[in-house]
């Protein structure tokens, strides 16, 4: 989805403030956060990574922004134990005694129509192109690349496509590209001509670029 | 009708953890184990397999070949390591890590990422400014030195080998590995100069 | 600039809530804020609304989402009378008894390097494509419809050049034209092809198609 | 350092009108006197052009060749209403007005917008997805019917002009009038039927 969660190459942001001697967590109930994202996905079995990262792209945008980090693990896990019929929207909200925000609903046609690539189709050296899907659901190829051209660094394992995997699909498994594009092809005009990103798409998230 | 005000965090915390124990679908132990779970995942560990890299050649060309089996050469693997690739820093290039979907990190080498690296700042402007982001940060980039940004956007997590610093020769692991920070194995800082 | 402003075609937002009998203002601060905002470019005479508009812009993002219109109004409109010297960001944060978060500072770069089309070069019926520049600093060609061929429908008067009078360039004016692209061509296979979007974009955010 | 806590928009307004005022850059009567003024803009005047559409073909020619001056020969005119034009809905085609980048409108016919307009979720959605949108507002258009969206991007000021409903032949503009709401003016109402 181009959702809020989508922040690459967004402006706007300020400063980044870092913290000196930063604790793994600075409250108590953050560790507890992890515990029930961690527990939810393997004890209860509620739901995989897929969808829960997917639940917290969902999360209504204002609320994301201003969030802290474990309140977006919180509220995404607890979306997922509610839509999957483990807790009650009602029950929790009456427990922490105030109104109890979840992520918004799925979107009605959340994923692009792309053909499974269980064989590897690039090599390294390959110049490839990311498609110019926007689906209204769960995708990992972030919007600053798309329709952008760039060349094959590596070739990864096959691992999990995540767009199905976040909608309860069929499990299939593709190689995943670190794929590096010039940083100037993404923001014309911008940046060092020496400078570029690197990211990691999965196979049908590509096309060949004929040279 | 006027909105039901917002429960604190910490209470619907609490109510997750309640619902979910009462229902008996995991058990506090359960959620104790997890909740200390991090503490085994420190970027000490990330510095360990850096300054062995720096100091055994053999281990280093493991390391770029295959992190994931180096790394847990040390010990160091589970979940968010799955495939881990190491991204060698040369004189001419500087790699930086981001993930700006989500924050994704290497938690058995790096930890859970620290506060800076889930910003929505860090992860808007690090792709598309990187140059700027790292001298706020504290990082001066010579404008000869290539910056590759390296977006966490699948399973791959990666960690940075630094520059070895000068002036080290001879020093113990240990002694190198102290060099190295969280920021450093993350690419906004070099490591540390011996004092 | 990319920022929080330009929501166009941004997904994850829910319902519109709708208040029947809604009066002007809901509060007597969103009447003094609104006079404030005019005031400000009438009589003080501290600046034009292109600027007013981009200082709204270049709120810190969560701010801006979570805000009040009116917050926002307000936001925008003390942010600049502070960085034009009329007021003190110490002395207003002393008088509200509190922190009073302004706007973000204008980008280094704000302005892309387009050409000033003083003569209009397109007419009703030309297909045109919107450039897919990116500047930092304030432009009023909306994201979705960038790199995107559309048809000129109507040919507007000139109206100033907001990018330029916005970073306090010369003042310059320039056609507008209604340009209606299918929204298929916007978000590939989503809606109806019937429908359409119909963006008012000054001259040389434009360039000719040839057929 | 924990951060400085937000004063309330309340105290904020008031810390501006107080320095402005002190300062002597404004009077106290310049901001009532534009605090009031909006209450000369109202979707009363837009229905009042509607309704004069509707009963006079030759102001309907006019509105649709130059809606500023249409407006203004009913004496409605001032701040963003520099450039009206005004969109004649038919039978195959519907229009709905937004601006996604901030929340302009046609001040001296519309008025200032409601806060729906003004919301993050009218402006990020009706461009992309309008009849879903319109569905949840209450307007379920038929399939066969076209929606162009009107994105206020500059400086042209629309209004529309929605369909005459039946059974209003002989009404007076009066009670025409009385049928356009400020929702029909943007396009995410019909006009009602006659009681």
């Amino acid at each position: 989805m181009d959702g809020i969660h989508d922040l690459g190459g967004m402006q706007g942001f300020g400063e980044i403030s870092m913290e000196s001697e930063e604790p793994t967590f600075h409250e108590p109930w953050q560790a507890t956060a992890f515990a029930l994202m961690f527990a939810s996905q393997v004890v209860v079995r509620s739901h995989n990574v897929d969808e829960y990262r997917h639940s917290i792209e969902r999360m209504n945008p204002a609320h994301y922004l201003q969030a802290d980090y474990y309140e977006r693990v919180l509220t995404g896990t607890a979306s997922l134990l509610v839509e999957k019929g483990h807790l009650s929207a009602e029950d929790l909200s009456a427990r922490a005694g105030g109104a109890f925000p979840l992520s918004r609903p799925v979107a009605p046609s959340p994923m692009a129509d792309l053909s499974p690539q269980l064989e590897p189709r690039f090599s390294v050296g390959d110049r490839v192109r990311v498609l110019t899907i926007s689906p209204a659901g769960h995708v990992r190829a972030p919007k600053f690349c798309r329709g952008c051209v760039g060349t094959v660094l590596h070739r990864a394992p096959k691992f999990g496509f995540p767009d199905v995997a976040a909608h309860g699909g069929t499990r299939r498994k593709e190689h995943t590209y670190h794929v590096e594009f010039a940083s100037q092809d993404l923001w014309p005009g911008e940046g060092s001509s020496k400078d570029s990103v690197v990211v990691d798409l999965w196979d049908s998230y590509l096309e060949a670029v004929n040279r | 009708m006027k909105k039901q005000e917002m429960a604190s965090i910490e209470q619907r915390t609490q109510a997750v953890r309640d619902a979910l124990l009462e229902q008996g679908l995991v058990t506090a132990s359960d959620l104790d184990t997890f909740a200390h779970m991090p503490e085994d995942w420190k970027p000490e560990n990330g510095a360990a397999v850096v300054a062995r890299a720096w100091t055994d050649p053999d281990f280093c060309r493991r390391l770029l070949a295959d992190a994931t089996a180096a790394c847990a050469e040390l010990g160091y693997k589970g979940p968010q390591g799955e495939y881990i690739v190491a991204l060698e820093d040369t004189p001419a290039q500087h790699n930086v890590i981001v993930c700006t979907q989500c924050s994704c990190t290497a938690w058995p080498v790096l930890g859970l990422p620290p506060d800076w690296y889930k910003s929505p700042e860090y992860r808007a402007r690090v792709v598309r400014e990187p140059r700027r982001v790292l001298k706020e940060m504290g990082l001066n980039l010579s404008p000869d030195i290539g910056v590759r940004v390296w977006e966490t956007s699948a399973e791959t997590r990666y960690m940075v080998i630094p520059l070895r610093p000068a002036g080290t020769e001879g020093f113990s692991e240990e002694a190198l590995a102290a060099l190295v920070s969280r920021e450093a194995l993350i690419g906004v800082a070099m490591a540390s100069e011996p004092a």
